[in-house]
């Protein structure tokens, strides 16, 4: 068989490339005289590949991939909403995009952090924010965290946390990695949070708090969400938010006010910073004010005549990453805020919302839609009912034959073959259509061509590739 | 501004579908005392105000002419293409590539920058991206302690401070225990108990040490530890020996080296590898190589999933989830279209450029280059004065090095220079230049 | 650097093919005597080495804060998607949309554009570009003669003297006599002999001409000579009439003002428009809709091309062949992103924000306004004291406004200001403020 | 029939666009007060577009198009060759990119302008340049009129040109509008231009001189240029030269050897700058010393401090286009050719005539090459011998299946279904054997499966477009 495939390592040749070589102004000396052989490798096995078939490469690369450019990215939970151009412009201005984490003169990087702290506590209603988390999940791992060292400095013995059957994966995972166990909350009938299961956690003494994100993932905002928060608090636990769906809430309701103690925010979701394939990503965490101090440093304070940054205090639970966080990421955020203002961050929480109830009366005519109610950012059909046999991966790569991008499938896990699906606020109603249009189509075709979505997908560079092939023998490089 | 896309009418019918008669009635599950009257910011600024007011902010940073810092980030050119091929929309406006035969460009590209980093250091697999150089080392002493069962770390004086503290929390988390240990007390401190020996090199005070040394004495005092190494400018690898040479178990690095710009330390790039017996236990996403399930085409999809927190949760080996794929992508281009040649004459001018600079400064009165062992780009230097040195580089227009007592207070009067392939003859000059001046000030008894 | 793609083995292999033994071999044809030792020329350049030169180079022209300089090219905010678009290579990079079927992207774009043109001019058709509007109205000058058979043409005082000279050469090239009158002579000079009249509104000075007025007197006394007028910054039109509606005959215009950066007056945009009855007389390309032939679908071609040169040669209505499509796809950008909401916004910021400077130039002492029209963003100002106005400008950082006799030696002490909507208040103040200290010197007798 | 099509102005809304409009910060007056009503317009028939379409629809239409990033472009006499994306870097330098043509700090401009000026005397051997035209139809119509001024200075009336059949459309278009009748010459079998045409034409004593392209648009070198310039001077003519086919001759011959006495050149062609979809171009002239002085003006002029401007002379045509010509590109083709230095502009021609010549031969095997020698940068098949009565432009519209660009077809004239190739330096070897390779199998499917070529392209957006309806009904705009 030979392949399909061409990688960039078969594009070199036996001409030595010296485009991005600065000349060498300085007389050499022996290499020698400055490292001995013996920590000098031998052969460097990288191509010299000239200019122009790298361009044509990555051109044809990008091509072979969707991106919010192309159309509507339904993935629920991940918030692909479009990437303003102007923050690219912005994020690359050289006094950002040259400067070095270490000098000195750093006034505007250390004011545009500062003024964008001041921005999203009255956005989400907390108190303090730190910005080195590089992603939503470091950022979680930041939060709790904070909980640990909180009851560490309090002497109480709490290792354990109450956390949703459906949250994400990596609530579970970060807080693990905080050294605490899970104690999984099962969702009501409604999609929601049991009180009684909570208070009787929190009455058992060992356990710290919860973690959650409302809306939740299945795209229902808990209505009993004070209670939960005032139970928590009531035990002296905390409250972890889960910053992730927060996109549908801004302007229209803030974590600090349903009680959240500790939040994350996703500036790749909610502050539509471009995903990158997957990422870089910032996931900055916000607390209340008695948390602060536990906010990792260094922290920025503005004096009367300038910004200083001042070195972390006792409590904080140290650094979690290098320098100060994705700086290129926060400019975009910071610049996003700025642009939207009051007004155009509440109406970005409405749209998002009216697009995916939108889509929900839509679809729920031929789809099965588990929690049949208003929903916020998103919801999640299931495939009960899809005919012959069809499932939610035939569908999802079915999807992708009409030029569309898939929904989140097999996610949240409470909801048997889940397709969770999230407009966001940047689609337009005539892309919201064909969507619904396209997956009436394919509820169609199940019924009357069902190999055409068992064989999906059939217009995309390659046909559906064999994950369980890929992981049993792992080909991870050539 | 803002991206709406419905005017009125539009909106109107919307809600006529929904069976709602308002927005309002769409947050009906919120309960009205929680419902925000009205967020208190500014109002939302137009495109051109917008850049007006951003441009006015960067201004208050300062841009220097050239650069003699570096301490974990560092300025080499970044060729066109980089930005070029990140700019193209189908890489930088997707999301983690799920839907992998719509996907393939970028699971491909990230295949090649799998395949580019093995090369590279010759280690046995490595992932797509970590955040950052310091968090992959955390990451590493965790899955060291993972796999091996053990919860104690040795961390070899030399590695970045602030790559020390994010160990620390991360340990902390998991109730690691680690030691910071000196040279030459490695060995007395080398028991059974150690989890992995985690080491810098070329180390932040410039010193390349003498790894396959430093490896046979944990390989004899401590079979079963891992050693785990750390880099924080990794061009070196273009003359240096890679680790997979020198049978290190874990390696990471800091990647912005490779083709992303300073931008105030983020974003970064977290380079990770193993030895092939540890991939199981690697944390980070994977592409893999694998074929169609009813075809003969060859294409790329995520692996190795089942390690991860989407399926996992609590079991994984790590809780990463977004990660730095478009870092990745500009550090592929980086290396391919620096590609061999280029990789090593940039290394090499690194290697003559900061040994030219070393050798100035020793003939000027007052200084002294500190470090005993060879060194890449960067060195320690004892200055008769400080603060004038600093002050005489501004003046230049030249990003000073870094004051090492910034990190360690004991260590006075002593500065950590940053030499590479961007800093050309005449940049020199002025930094020798500004040294001079420096000396001669002190010497004039000012 | 280069661009070479071959390495030495691919060379020989390539000539083994050819049948020829070395490169030299194949340059056989050219005689001996002609072929080149050496150039003389310095070495190739790395690209940081060439990045870091011109980076120099241009730090050699100075860039201000704000402009207060029109004069044919204009300061407007350019939005981003401008740039993402034309950036896209498959726009860039592609040429003169030949083969129809593989370039439907740029033809339906530039279709786009032509439809954008008679849409804010109410023109009935329009070219896909020309090179600027100098040239576009030496050729509508061209285009006139042709359509009338008559070789004079008048060309209405306030024309921008660099477009006069153009029009001049173009006509010396085809012997076509034409005379520069004052409006108050114009009756006097319009006879049957004349092709067509000239003028520009707002013109160069600033003033906005009554052109029912202008084309009522032409067409009365010589109703078959064509009127054509030119405009050099048509953000206008987001307010003003367009010319469509008042019977012009050939509207051509200079399109940098929409989305095109200044750089150093070059590329541009020639926007040409014309009435119907015209069509087969104009110059340039021209995108129509057409169908498959054997379908269904409806698409977009390069037509009426008989009028060009690469069919009818010599006897083609210009010779222009590149023209400035990627111009006209910035414009077209510009216009959509603006849209019906945005250019009437920015036309009126630049009528109010011109008037505001006005009316306060008008109470410093010394200054007095010149125009007798209405005007739009520019106007001509007579000044206490030129040179220290523009020292002042300078000063703030503010690019000066043009002396107006670097073009009419007799107009001294004169200066044509702009004012658009991006120079900010404070811009505004700060300007006001220079022109308040010249006039100080002035009193003060400096 | 509903459109296949939707035009970017069918995606408004009822919603005004406000994102790129700065807020007005000066008190407003009534716009009435400004200017009469009866000036201003009714309405403006523009949509208001959300920017998410916008983005969107270029997106898609920018893929929808190919560029010289997608691959091989073998239009012939169009050069079209890769560009360097620093070049895009350079020209938006700030410094270059926001200044005015009009300011007085312009010393980088003007040194630029002077040394290009410099470079391109040495790689051209003429005496003097000017920036001033667009592109390289406004370069010939510049050095038109430079000869028709050198005549009428001389009190000469030459009001004829020489001008072979084998020449561009814009060559006699641009001499007609300098006001010559065109005395076309007939090549001879070798493709030449045959001395005793010339000579005769020449006694008549109203001929000015010729214009013509060397290698010509068959892309073979005259070997008789050097007699054919002497004639034309003898008889007090002058040469002109069409650069546009310079690029095999970089480093290897100049026109200035030649004897030709005034040239244009393609910096879009040559130089590398982008085509752009059609321009914007760069067509600078040059001219030997004596015709220094008829150059459009202004002149840059070095003096020990400074660059400064010099009026035009007496002499001079006049100005040919407003301010400096277009400098954006200007700035690419300089940055280019201090990219490529001496060896590089010499590998250039070398490869540019290698990859031509490798073509020719494996092409020749089943295409009839009516002038079978070596070429220079292209050469010339023809549909002669093709099955089936294929025609040339059935072969042009099969290669856009092959996901490949088609050659310049029916041009040059002389050569009956003519398919004019010209890959440039930069394709790779393997580029010009998939070339081949689908020129091949193009030529077999003519033979067993000609429908496939008649009815051709079947793999593009649309299938082929009726030119005649296009053109007995314009329909111009929507
Ligand atoms: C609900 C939820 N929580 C947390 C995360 C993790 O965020 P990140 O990918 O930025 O680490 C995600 C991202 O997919 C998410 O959807
Ligand atoms: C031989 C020849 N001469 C002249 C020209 C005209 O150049 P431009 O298109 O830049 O006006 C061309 C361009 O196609 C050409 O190929």
């Amino acid at each position: 068989m030979t392949s399909n495939l061409t990688l960039i390592f078969n594009k070199g040749t036996k001409r030595s490339q010296h485009n991005f070589i600065p000349e060498m102004d300085i007389d050499k000396v022996d290499l020698l005289k400055i490292i001995p052989s013996s920590f000098q490798r031998e052969d460097l096995p990288l191509p010299d590949i000239p200019e122009v078939k790298i361009v044509r490469h990555y051109t044809e690369l990008s091509r072979k991939n969707y991106g919010i450019d192309s159309g509507i990215y339904p993935l629920g939970s991940c918030t692909m909403k479009y990437n303003p151009k102007i923050n690219e412009v912005i994020t690359r201005l050289p006094a950002f995009f040259q400067i070095h984490p270490l000098q000195e003169e750093n006034q505007g990087a250390l004011e545009l952090i500062h003024q964008l702290s001041e921005l999203l506590i009255e956005i989400t209603g907390m108190d303090g924010f730190t910005f080195q988390p590089a992603a939503g999940a470091h950022g979680e791992l930041t939060g709790i965290l904070i909980m640990k060292k909180y009851f560490e400095n309090k002497n109480l013995k709490k290792n354990k946390i109450l956390i949703p059957d459906s949250a994400h994966g990596t609530n579970p995972s970060s807080a693990k990695m905080a050294g605490f166990s899970i104690i999984e909350v099962r969702s009501n009938d409604a999609g929601e949070i049991p009180l009684d299961h909570i208070e009787f956690a929190m009455q058992q003494g060992d356990v710290a708090g919860i973690m959650l994100t409302n809306p939740n993932t299945l795209g229902i905002f808990d209505r009993q969400i004070k209670d939960i928060t005032n139970i928590i608090h009531k035990y002296g636990g905390l409250c972890y938010y889960d910053g992730a769906n927060l996109n549908p809430m801004l302007g229209i309701c803030r974590p600090g006010d349903m009680g959240f103690d500790i939040i994350h925010l996703n500036f790749h979701k909610t502050f539509s910073t471009p995903h990158g394939g997957g990422g870089p990503g910032s996931g900055p965490v916000g607390v209340i004010k008695e948390l602060v101090p536990y906010l990792p440093g260094p922290h920025i304070i503005a004096t009367e005549q300038e910004f200083v940054c001042r070195e972390k205090t006792n409590n904080s639970i140290g650094r979690i990453k290098c320098f100060w966080g994705n700086f290129g990421v926060i400019v975009r955020a910071y610049a996003y805020i700025l642009a939207l203002g009051a007004e155009g961050l509440k109406r970005v929480g409405q749209m998002a919302v009216l697009n995916a109830n939108y889509l929900r009366v839509l679809l729920k005519e031929k789809y099965h839609l588990p929690y049949d109610r208003i929903c916020q950012h998103e919801f999640v059909l299931s495939d009960r009912g899809i005919p012959n046999e069809v499932t939610t991966e035939d569908i999802a790569k079915r999807i992708l034959d009409y030029g569309l991008y898939a929904p989140t499938i097999y996610f949240p896990l409470i909801v048997k073959g889940a397709l969770m699906i999230e407009p966001t606020e940047t689609e337009s109603k005539a892309s919201l259509d064909n969507f619904v249009n396209v997956m009436n189509k394919i509820y169609n075709e199940a019924k009357t061509a069902p190999e055409l979505l068992k064989n999906a997908p059939h217009n995309t560079p390659v046909k559906r590739l064999d994950a369980v092939l890929a992981a049993r023998n792992p080909i991870l490089h050539d | 501004m803002d991206f709406i896309l419905h005017d009125k009418e539009t909106i109107a019918e919307m809600l006529t579908s929904i069976g709602v008669n308002s927005l309002e009635e769409l947050f009906q599950d919120i309960p009205a005392d929680l419902l925000l009257k009205k967020l208190n910011l500014p109002h939302g600024l137009s495109e051109p105000d917008l850049l007006r007011r951003l441009e006015e902010l960067s201004h208050k940073n300062k841009i220097y002419s050239s650069s003699f810092l570096g301490a974990g980030c560092y300025y080499h050119y970044i060729p066109s293409l980089v930005d070029f091929v990140i700019s193209l929309s189908g890489f930088y406006t997707a999301y983690t590539p799920y839907q992998a035969e719509a996907s393939q460009g970028y699971l491909q590209a990230i295949y090649e920058y799998q395949t580019a980093i093995t090369r590279l250091t010759q280690m046995d697999v490595t992932n797509a991206s970590m955040y950052d150089g310091s968090t992959a080392l955390a990451e590493a002493a965790i899955m060291a302690t993972v796999a091996t069962q053990k919860k104690k770390l040795i961390l070899l004086e030399g590695i970045h401070p602030e790559y020390v503290e994010v160990v620390k929390t991360y340990c902390w988390g998991q109730d690691i225990h680690f030691e910071i240990v000196m040279e030459d007390t490695l060995i007395s401190k080398l028991d059974e108990s150690v989890a992995a020996v985690l080491f810098q090199s070329p180390n932040f005070f410039g010193d390349i040490e003498n790894v396959t040394e430093l490896v046979q004495i944990i390989r004899d005092k401590a079979p079963k530890c891992l050693v785990v190494q750390v880099m924080t400018d990794p061009t070196c690898l273009g003359v240096l020996k890679p680790p997979g040479k020198f049978d290190i178990d874990i390696f990471v690095a800091e990647g912005q080296s490779f083709g992303i710009s300073p931008s105030f330390g983020g974003p970064g790039l977290g380079i990770f590898a193993s030895k092939q017996k540890y991939l199981r236990k690697m944390p980070g996403r994977l592409i893999g190589k694998t074929n169609e399930i009813d075809g003969e085409r060859e294409g790329f999809i995520l692996t190795l999933q089942t390690r991860e927190q989407h399926i996992r949760r609590e079991k994984a080996t790590s809780n990463i989830c977004t990660n730095q794929a478009l870092c990745a992508l500009a550090s592929l281009i980086y290396l391919v279209s620096l590609g061999k040649t280029g990789l090593q004459e940039i290394a090499l001018q690194n290697f003559q450029k900061s040994h030219y600079v070393k050798q100035k400064l020793a003939t000027i009165p007052g200084y002294q280059i500190l470090n005993k062992k060879p060194t890449y780009n960067e060195f320690l230097v004892k200055c008769p004065n400080v603060n004038e040195l600093i002050e005489q580089c501004k003046q230049e227009n030249l990003l000073p090095p870094l004051i090492i007592s910034k990190y360690f207070p004991d260590m006075k009067d002593i500065v950590l220079v940053c030499v590479t392939e961007s800093n050309s003859r005449e940049d020199i000059e002025k930094f020798i230049h500004a040294a001079q001046k420096a000396s001669n000030k002190n010497i004039g008894g000012n």
